[in-house]
């Protein structure tokens, strides 16, 4: 039985076209050092795949933009049908302002928005590596790769403990799951590409899903080059509008030629091959950014 | 009686007219002798080329699509960050990323023109030759309705003073323009001079057929824990609610000073009562750029929200209210 | 590892030193030659004349009291409506409203005196004469530790054009008030110029011994209903966190092409981060308007959270962060 | 028996001076076509007088002034002591969203502010006269006088019966109270001045307190000129800063030699004598504004 407990949809019926939708929150509750927010979005959860994100609009003071947030969950049946969840870390005033939401507050929700994880065309080991709250798209991806009868490995890295999100989930979804904090906390101590290599050998790894701060996926990225593997990754960028626009969420990108293009992250993204990504034009991971010379003011 | 005297008592109120029906409110404008069946548009670079917001609603709803500024050449644009929020605004230095005007003509506006878009052409460049060949590319072209001329780009030949900065560069800019343009030509003005009027009669002089106000403020933010500029290009565009009273201002001094100027209006509009502010302040048209951001249906929800507000007004035509301001004195 | 990628991968973070305790910053630095105490002071017309705030906690705290402006006779100002509230800032139209400068001498100094503040005496004028009248009556005054000139005034023997927006008439002002003041001269510009730099040039050659980055920008916002403009004077100032942006690419630009020039800054700051850009980006000391508006007690509360964020950071002296931007290129 | 609920107070000891609190809210409620807001505000409660102010922060989307209100009511004793109401119109984003706080929320509160009504000098019959919001401090006024053992005639206004606010209190309170709607849904069809002079006469009048729209303030200081009363009104002006700083809330007032001088709204008053105000210079309920000539653009 569904219930449709969304308000004002604006958009067109298309499936595979995002809609803006002002939607019921259901619950918000902290998760170890993160927050969870479940909101009724039908129209969005039925259009959702893993990888895509939504843009909430906040109301702190002097807030203007939206912003995006990995969708975490979405539920299709039952009574929470047309449910979406997110993940965030509340870190700034937006984030801040998101955690003070309750129960029947109304969110202005657009999505879902952005590229999805691609699903691998063989049946091919998975191996799904999250950092941080970069681990929520993750558990819904590797929900769908189990749903497709494949077998899926995962490695939860973060900085210390309580920021190990997902590791009762990750644990039950997958083949096996390492877990690395940079303190030793918990698990392995050091970071996901640590422990990359030796996961790969041990769950004959066909492709590889990441997601967390972009530094980390830079690594994840050459380490899976040198080891010849595919890899696709969920980036972040800040993004003023989210769908395509404004051009302020670029990554360069080299095409089959050797080319780079500026990409949007928002529309040509969030997931994107790693291999593609020209990470040493960028200003993540490394000691100075080497950039392409800009022409002066912009308009 | 009850209600707040600073606002209810107006020593002129609006004559209290009859309401009308929304479907007989008059929202057609012309913009430099252009007709739009509204008045709301979008601002340069903030609609990219149209159809990443058509996944949203039908745009060729939209008075006109101001699209991306399109140079000769491609141009990959300036590394991130390339934006960073303000109170109420927004910081961007995008460097004019664009697939240059032959891929444009190429790729972008045959969508635009299957689908009937009225579409106003940016361009810019940074020299008077760029700004020329790319206005002689786009004559004749259907569908395009006029061309708005981003005047605030680094002129190479003056130290890289921006165009928008100096009345005789944006003078050369626009006669060269006016030359190879065969539909109405917009002069896109900034705000960041010492007096906009004469800027304003300066192009008016070389021959453009209307105004554009304000571009972006040129504004600034660092990271306090880093100290680096919070954009990679150290300075961006201010733009957003925030510099709207200075987008009005620089509308209404132009407005006054040459009447008879169409005027597109544009900087920080993001509700119905923005847009009335605009054209009271004596623009014919108003162009929406951050708030699509905010609010992919900001079109359209002007539009039907401003038709539904001079329904209820009684103001039977749009027009009524370009210019009308009521002085205190 | 989880925090954000876009503000924690900066290719050049602040070298991270041990924290200190508090009481061991050294809050203290020098304007124009000027020691105060802190760096934070207020900005003129956005304190009366000191007694108002007094009720709240002892103003002496301040690094500096800069005092409304003060004219050579006394003005009404203008009528009201003179203020309006716009997008995270404020529009105002005061018109230099004040006692005059015998009776502010007479009735407001000595209380600023006996309490021991440190005193900005800010002027305004419509001449060069005005200006050097007022500067001359302050001469020898004890507790006034600095000059204000607020240029942004009409000069009525060039038709109503602001001083602020002439290098020349800039400098005009500038010499006859440093021909009389006994005090540092700091020239209070407008950032509604086409370029800041070349005026800050000019009143520095003219004598100023520094800079106030920057004033009100020329702003408007109308009534959409009655089409009245919602300030009595039709256009104001636009204030508050807005136009911070702004604000800060004034002071770096001046810092950048004057290094030597002392900047005060000015302009929407209200947090102790804002208070920390505007030093990076080249001020010596920041000028709180607006923000005394929403939260008296702004300036002890900037104050104390600036030592402790430098304490937290290990950084020992406040003077350490003047100018430190770290370019990305 | 008191209970001290506020937060941070920032201020000086002295019970004449404003203070800054952070005030969790107890109560919000609907009163005809108003709001009521209640907040334990110890040290503001402490220090009000009836026609003081108080300012509050409000967190609506790029909202960045505060909001005067006048002070209501004020509790000393019992349980509910050091509490403070305010009662609202909701027309614009601050005061819409004041009706979205709850109780255990936490105000910004500036207060008190202003001056207050002053208390006749002699024992006189006390009317005041109130329309629409503008009867709240009226009735924490005819609170004080009637304490002070004077007589209380009260005269409440409004455009239509939902906006007439107090009318049970204003029973309670007073000798004589006579009801005015300008559509003549409740008592006297017109305005409060159309029955002004009948309850002078009635009530043996000595002075008349006035609190409304200042169209209205305007009009009975008029007619009580007419009548030779004296007539204090407490008035509202756009105001930045509420504390003194900013001169934008100012009102042309004449001194004992004619003279007329722009004094702050804020600071002189809002309770100004009626009497003094050159209403002639002001934009208040006049065809046209007449006003001192201006000397341009402001810094
Ligand atoms: C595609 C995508 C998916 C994301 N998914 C998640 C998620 O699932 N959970 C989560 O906690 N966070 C996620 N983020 C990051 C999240 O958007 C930011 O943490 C959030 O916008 C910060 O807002 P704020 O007001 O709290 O902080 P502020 O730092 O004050 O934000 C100021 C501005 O910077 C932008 N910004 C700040 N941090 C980031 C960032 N890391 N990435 C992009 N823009 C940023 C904001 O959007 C805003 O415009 C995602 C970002 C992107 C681009
Ligand atoms: C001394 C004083 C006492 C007041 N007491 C009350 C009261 O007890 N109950 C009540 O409902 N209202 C009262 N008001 C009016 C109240 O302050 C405004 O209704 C409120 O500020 C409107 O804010 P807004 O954001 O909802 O509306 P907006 O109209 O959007 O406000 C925009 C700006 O205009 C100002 N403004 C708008 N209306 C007024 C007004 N009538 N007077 C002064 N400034 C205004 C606001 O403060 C704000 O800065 C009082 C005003 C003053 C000056
Ligand atoms: C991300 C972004 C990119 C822009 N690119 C252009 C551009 O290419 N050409 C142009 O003339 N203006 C450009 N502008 C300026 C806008 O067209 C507009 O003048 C300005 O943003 C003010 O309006 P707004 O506040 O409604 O956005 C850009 C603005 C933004 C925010
Ligand atoms: C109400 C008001 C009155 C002002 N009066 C003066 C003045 O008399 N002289 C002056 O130099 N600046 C005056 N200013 C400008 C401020 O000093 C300051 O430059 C400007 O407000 C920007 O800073 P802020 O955003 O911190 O307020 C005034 C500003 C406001 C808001
Ligand atoms: S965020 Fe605007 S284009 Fe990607
Ligand atoms: S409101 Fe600022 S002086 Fe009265």
């Amino acid at each position: 039985m569904s219930t449709q407990r969304s308000g004002t949809v604006q958009g067109r019926p298309d499936l595979d076209t995002p809609v803006q939708a002002t939607c019921e929150v259901l619950d918000r509750r902290r998760e170890g050092a993160y927050w969870v927010l479940s909101f009724a979005a039908k129209e969005i959860a039925e259009r959702a795949q893993p990888g895509q994100f939504v843009s909430l609009a906040v109301q702190s003071p002097g807030a203007l933009l939206r912003r995006p947030f990995s969708i975490a969950r979405v539920s299709q049946q039952g009574v929470a049908a047309g449910t979406v969840d997110v993940v965030f870390d509340a870190h700034g005033p937006g984030t801040e302002w998101l955690t003070s939401v309750r129960g029947h507050d109304v969110l202005d929700v657009v999505g879902p928005l952005g590229r999805p994880f691609p699903m691998p065309r063989r049946k091919v080991g998975c191996l799904l590596i999250g950092g941080g709250y970069g681990v929520a798209p993750l558990l819904y991806l590797g929900e769908t790769l189990r749903r497709e009868g494949l077998r899926v490995d995962m490695i939860v890295g973060a900085a210390t403990q309580a920021r190990l999100l997902g590791v009762i989930e990750a644990k039950r979804l997958s083949a096996s799951s390492v877990f690395t904090t940079e303190d030793g906390s918990y698990g392995t101590q050091g970071r996901v590409t640590d422990v990359l290599e030796a996961v790969v050998a041990h769950g004959r790894t066909g492709v590889v899903y990441a997601c967390g701060p972009n530094a980390m996926l830079r690594a994840v990225s050459e380490r899976c080059g040198e080891l010849h593997l595919p890899v696709q990754v969920a980036v972040e960028e800040r993004m003023a509008c989210g769908i395509g626009v404004c051009f302020t969420c670029v990554l360069p990108i080299r095409d089959r030629a050797g080319n780079v293009h500026l990409r949007r992250a928002c529309l040509d993204g969030p997931v994107l091959n790693g291999a593609r990504i020209a990470w040493e034009d960028t200003r993540y991971g490394a000691p100075s950014a080497r950039t392409p010379a800009g022409e002066g003011g912009d308009a | 009686m009850s209600a707040s005297p600073v606002r209810d008592q107006p020593a002129r109120a609006w004559p209290r007219r009859r309401s009308l029906d929304p479907a007989d409110v008059d929202l057609r404008v012309q913009l430099a002798g252009v007709a739009l069946p509204n008045p709301i548009t979008t601002a340069s670079g903030c609609f990219a080329s149209g159809v990443e917001v058509d996944r949203f609603y039908d745009v060729t709803e939209l008075g006109a699509i101001v699209v991306k500024s399109v140079t000769r050449e491609p141009r990959a644009g300036l590394p991130t960050p390339r934006m960073a929020e303000t109170p109420s605004g927004m910081l961007n230095a995008i460097g004019l990323q664009n697939p240059g005007v032959d891929a444009w003509l190429a790729r972008d506006l045959p969508w635009l023109q299957d689908r009937g878009a009225r579409v106003v052409a940016s361009i810019a460049g940074n020299s008077v030759e760029d700004f020329a060949t790319v206005a002689g590319r786009l004559r004749g072209q259907p569908g395009i309705i006029a061309i708005e001329v981003n005047l605030s780009c680094p002129n190479v030949e003056e130290r890289g003073l921006v165009f928008a900065c100096s009345a005789t560069d944006s003078q050369e800019v626009i006669a060269a323009v006016r030359a190879e343009a065969s539909v109405p030509v917009l002069a896109k003005l900034t705000s960041d001079v010492t007096d906009v009027v004469s800027i304003a009669e300066a192009v008016v002089d070389a021959g453009a057929d209307g105004v554009t106000l304000i571009n972006t403020l040129l504004g600034m933010a660092i990271d306090p824990d880093t100290g680096r500029p919070e954009l990679w290009n150290t300075y961006g565009g201010l733009s957003g609610p925030a510099i709207r009273p200075v987008a009005l201002r620089n509308v209404h001094q132009v407005h006054q000073a040459l009447p008879d100027v169409p005027i597109l209006g544009c900087g920080g509009a993001r509700t119905v009562e923005d847009v009335v502010q605009f054209l009271r302040a004596g623009a014919s048209a108003v162009a929406v750029g951050t708030a699509t951001f905010v609010d992919p249906f900001v079109g359209p929800r002007l539009i039907a929200g401003l038709r539904t507000w001079c329904a209820e007004r009684g103001i039977a035509a749009v027009t009524d209210l370009v210019g009308d301001v009521q002085p205190w004195r």
